[in-house]
């Protein structure tokens, strides 16, 4: 009999404070990543203080870690914000379905990600970047409130510096600080500046729900994307991760199960629960 | 059946706060699922007043209602209240979760209304057996605040003086800390923890319950010993000189605890110490908000 | 395994229970207190309660207790010690017996059965549910909360049960669906004759009064529809409906314990709750008690039959004749077919 | 202010929880206000007084900020004996949180009375800064009360 709620520890590797409330940690179980695909997603927990669910932030390809970036804000991320390098964090997963690559091969991508919603993007994008020679042209988008709530900057060159990739950073109006160098602007509004065309192309979007509900309408109303193209991820309250607790529905389908990976048109025929 | 007087007075009432525009929304009784049973029915429009009706089998306190988002956007209300129901509006108000302008009272006098479970197996007459113990002590038959007054058409509720209403109280009084313990023990081992306690009190309007604060768990989560009493203690603190003893957490819990038990001997216990009656006075100040000087002070070293 | 019939009289019943009482099963059974009948347990067959149609509350705990314990830890300086819950529950219910239920109850297990195991298996319910005996009563007087015949079983439904009796008479007749049944039997043979199924009284004509698919074909098209924000504005959140429900099966799962040592426990949760989808940033998917009496519906009549093919409602009614507001979800199912 | 709540509660971990202490050697909480009783106990110390080392003192603003969940969670994770202690009534630092907490406590009392909580476990005292004596009576005493109490407290708050 296996119990599926049984968690594996997994060793923290590495903790890169983000922002002022947002970290990526790093994990390893048994000194290396474990499998998984990019937009599946793990329960993670400080045992003790109770399971969050995350998505995965880091390149399946990249074998050393795995890892997943999140905001401190209740009971179990407190906890695990409390945790240090070499620390043990519960883990359970992968679970749910993932962004099949294989549709994306030979395409135009546009990557756009928004605050913390970037997390799962990132897995995706540098999955595609490290083997960026099976896609086309890679465009990412990314945005948040403020300068100070972007994730990730210290990988922002790494991003930048990939042949035939365009790298554009922007934050809300009034976000700017006084030696800012990137975009301002909202996220929408700077998305349809870019030189994208729809043809083609496919654009995997995951921000806060009215980021994405903007952005959405942007793509395809005003740039030619076709509903099938629009790859989003979403995001419900979980608990058990495995199609259990029922908590996570949107009509039908589970997103734990299901999703979290859902495109443009298979969204438009759930209904407004989410 | 046929409208009763109560009723046709009742709906003309009601009809009449809808049509001047005094209200916009009417809080009252229907008949139910079963001819023993009423159920809430929310009025809106003058010509759905037919609706409403009132009777012995009316034991919901519509006062709950008053705490819900989905009805509170109507802004102006009227309800329609037994005398029990009545004082939840009362404390409400004192309580500042409710303004005396947005409400129109409907007060019924009632002389008791039959338990749910005997009303079911078919019970229909009212008496001193038949009625819940809140009934054989309702000093509030009239309700002591309403805009109207609709009187009953029911006979008094004679009581022999044979059946002891919360008689139990008395006989935990006397046990011993272990007995009375056993007591409790076997009762919220029984619990659930489904909160229904909680969601049919009138008076537990807090946006946060201390149950769904986790920072640091207050109370465990599991539905075993001591989870359980943790929460059944601290509902029953934080109602105390407060409950207005309708009943309605008793009524709804699913596993029959009597949890009415607590709430009188608090209410009774806060009476003796500081003689206050919950849910009597808007103008009241609730009897935690307050304090004396010569409060009780000998379990103080 | 075939269905296998068997008379058995009023008689031989009471020593047929008390026989396994003094055989250490545990016999639970519909038995009174504090005012009402619930399942409990029996130590003589007296105390069974056979008159009553439904006891308040399902024996849904002995699939998936109100309280769970999925693992223990104990953490001392760098080890983390887990002790699987599994272990606990090796063999639980191997000698438990429900005795006295309905058909109604007997086929909440089968339906539960298969969210428990889509994909991932959970094994909790499993061994609880593999090594439960149920011994059902068909039902002769069905209420006007109850429903199984709308919801594709029958008060004489033996779907579920290991062993379905059938009054007639002083006598009774076993329908003995499957190997849990026919051990149980065999071990008190002594008490059972063997008949044929032609014997057993056929089922009577029980009436519908609204077909459950026109109800979902109303869900189906239906989610923005006025009614359920204008009918469930009665709707306190109360949650009796979930918690009494024989199907629901929906979970919360918490830590307890401190740093050191404690457990993961899972418990019973509800759909009717506020903070049941509540998310981290504030944004809840389902504001009101609408939003969530509609979502209790779909799950009961749309989602799972789509996912699973069965409704994940056997129509015992209890969440009717329970809620305290007199949310009638038959009247509420038929209006909705009426609307369809 | 949960984050406070948070770092209290660890505190409690560290020594209620992990060392609840036997019954004869008991773990007692005292909870008590900055204002009077804290500084009633620091007298007690920098006067050198002895009194029972099975008091652990968490230290509130005010007797008025000590929630009833805070004897409720004390209990829960295992000290056999709680003590609540403030301002004598009229000294109160903030004109009238101890009157407001003797209203509730004589109310909470009662109700732990009522569902079988043993009352020898619960004490309440007022204490000023200048009673140090007191404060090692008032513990002393507890001590010794809670030591005599029989051994099988089986009590709502007692894990099965």
């Amino acid at each position: 009999m296996e119990n599926i709620y049984l968690p594996k520890l997994a060793e923290i590797k590495e903790i890169i404070q983000e922002t002022a409330d947002t970290k990526t940690i790093r994990l390893t179980i048994d000194g290396k990543s474990i499998d998984f695909l990019p937009g599946q997603f793990g329960e993670f927990s400080l045992i003790g203080e109770g399971e969050s669910t995350f998505g995965f932030s880091s390149s399946p390809l990249r074998k050393e870690y795995f890892e997943f970036s999140f905001r401190t804000s209740g009971r179990a991320t407190t906890g695990i914000n409390g945790l240090n390098e070499g620390d043990k964090l519960a883990f359970r997963g992968p679970y749910g379905n993932y962004f099949d690559t294989s549709k994306m091969h030979g395409k135009d991508i546009v990557f756009v990600g928004g605050g913390i919603g970037m997390a799962p993007v990132k897995s995706i994008m540098e999955y595609c970047l490290d083997e960026r020679d099976k896609y086309g042209k890679i465009t990412i988008l990314y945005g948040a409130r403020t300068v100070g709530d972007l994730l990730y900057k210290n990988i922002f060159e790494e991003w930048k510096n990939h042949k035939d990739t365009e790298f554009v950073v922007t934050v809300d109006p009034g976000g700017e600080t006084p030696d800012w160098k990137g975009k301002v602007g909202f996220v929408p509004t700077i998305l349809e500046q870019l030189p994208l065309k729809g043809e083609n192309s496919i654009a995997v979007v995951c921000g806060p729900p009215i980021m994405i509900k903007f952005a959405l309408k942007t793509l395809e109303e005003k740039m030619g994307f076709s509903k099938e193209n629009i790859i989003t991820t979403l995001e419900n309250r979980m608990k058990c991760g495995l199609g259990k607790c029922g908590r996570c529905n949107v009509g039908s389908v589970y997103v734990c199960k299901d999703g979290p990976v859902f495109t443009a048109k298979e969204l438009e025929s759930l209904p407004n629960d989410f | 059946m046929a409208n009763t007087k109560t009723d046709e007075k009742l709906q003309k009432i009601a009809k009449d706060l809808l049509e001047s525009g005094e209200v916009n929304l009417i809080i009252g009784y229907t008949k139910g699922s079963n001819p023993q049973r009423m159920r809430p029915v929310f009025i809106t429009k003058p010509e759905e007043v037919e609706k409403l009706s009132f009777s012995h089998n009316a034991v919901q306190d519509l006062a709950v209602f008053l705490k819900k988002q989905e009805v509170k956007k109507y802004g102006k209300i009227g309800i329609t209240v037994k005398g029990c129901d009545e004082k939840a509006v009362n404390s409400l108000i004192q309580e500042y979760q409710l303004s005396r302008d947005n409400i129109k009272i409907i007060g019924m006098q009632c002389n008791g209304v039959i338990k749910q479970n005997l009303a079911d197996k078919g019970e229909t007459k009212v008496s001193e057996t038949t009625v819940y113990d809140k009934c054989l002590i309702c000093q509030e038959h009239t309700p002591v605040l309403y805009d109207f007054l609709i009187e009953t058409e029911e006979p008094e509720l004679s009581l022999s003086g044979n059946v002891k209403p919360y008689a139990d109280i008395e006989k935990l009084d006397e046990l011993s800390t272990e007995e009375k313990n056993a007591y409790w023990a076997k009762e919220f081992d029984k619990c659930i923890k489904c909160y229904a306690c909680r969601q049919a009190c009138p008076l537990c309007f807090c946006s946060r319950c201390i149950v769904e604060k986790n920072m640091p768990q207050w109370i465990d989560t599991n539905s075993e010993e001591p989870g359980n009493a943790q929460w059944n203690m601290i509902r029953a603190y934080h109602l105390s000189g407060r409950c207005i003893g309708c009943g309605e957490c008793e009524r709804a819990c699913p596993v029959n605890i009597p949890l009415m038990l607590i709430n009188e001997k608090m209410a009774r216990d806060v009476y003796n110490l500081f003689g206050y009656k919950s849910g009597l006075d808007i103008n009241a100040k609730p009897v935690f908000g307050v304090f004396s000087e010569n409060d009780f002070n000998d379990f103080i070293k | 395994m075939e269905e296998k019939y068997f008379e058995i009289s009023s008689e031989n019943l009471k020593k047929f229970v008390d026989g396994m009482v003094t055989d250490n099963y545990e016999v639970i059974a519909p038995t009174d207190k504090d005012g009402d009948t619930f399942y409990g347990k029996i130590s003589k067959f007296e105390e069974a309660n056979l008159d009553i149609l439904l006891p308040k509350m399902s024996y849904k705990e002995y699939l998936l207790p109100k309280t769970e314990t999925i693992f223990e830890y104990s953490i001392s300086g760098v080890d983390t010690d887990i002790k699987d819950g599994l272990q606990n529950i090796a063999g639980a219910n191997e000698k438990r017996v429900i005795f006295g239920g309905r058909p109604c109850d007997a086929g909440a297990g089968p339906i539960m059965e298969k969210v428990f195991n889509w994909d991932y298996k959970d094994e909790f319910f499993n061994e609880r549910f593999k090594n439960l005996t149920i011994i059902s009563i068909a039902c002769e007087k069905p209420d006007n909360y109850c429903f199984c015949t709308e919801m594709q079983l029958s008060p004489e439904s033996s779907y579920g049960s290991d062993i379905l009796l059938k009054k007639s008479g002083d006598k009774y007749f076993a329908i003995v669906t499957g190997e849990k049944g026919l051990n149980l039997v065999k071990k008190y043979s002594d008490l059972f004759t063997e008949t044929t199924k032609d014997k057993v009284p056929a089922d009577k004509d029980w009436k519908k009064i609204f077909e459950i698919e026109k109800t979902k074909s109303f869900l189906d098209k239906n989610f923005e529809h006025n009614y359920f924000q204008e009918r469930f504005l009665s709707c306190i959140g109360c949650g009796v409906c979930t918690y009494t429900c024989p199907t629901c099966h929906c979970f919360d799962i918490q830590d307890e314990g401190n740093l050191k040592e404690g457990r993961r426990i899972r418990n019973w949760d509800s759909c009717q709750f506020g903070i049941f989808t509540l998310h981290t940033s504030g944004h809840n998917p389902r504001v009101t008690q609408g939003d969530r009496y509609r979502q209790r519906l779909m799950h009961k009549f749309k989602i799972y039959s789509e996912k699973f093919d069965k409704y994940l409602c056997v129509g015992c009614g209890r969440c009717s004749r329970n809620c305290p507001e007199d949310i009638d979800i038959k009247e509420v199912a038929k209006n909705l077919a009426e609307m369809a | 202010m949960e984050d406070m709540n948070a770092e209290k509660e660890k505190q409690k971990e560290g020594t209620a929880a992990t060392n609840a202490g036997s019954q004869s050697d008991p773990r007692l909480i005292a909870f008590v206000c900055n204002w009077c009783t804290y500084n009633g106990a620091d007298l007690a110390g920098t006067s050198r007084m002895k009194y029972s080392d099975n008091v652990r003192v968490i230290k509130l603003p005010c007797t008025g900020r000590i929630d009833p969940l805070f004897i409720v969670e004390a209990f829960k994770k295992g000290a056999k004996g709680v003590l609540v202690s403030g301002c004598h009534p009229g000294d109160c630092h903030y004109t009238s949180g101890n009157y407001h907490s003797r209203r509730k406590y004589a109310t909470f009392r009662d109700l732990l009375g009522y569902l079988g909580v043993d009352l020898n476990r619960v004490e309440f005292s007022w204490i000023s800064a200048s009673e140090g004596n007191k404060w090692v009576a008032v513990i002393n005493e507890f001590t010794d009360k809670i030591k005599s109490l029989p051994d099988k407290t089986t009590d709502i708050f007692t894990k099965k």
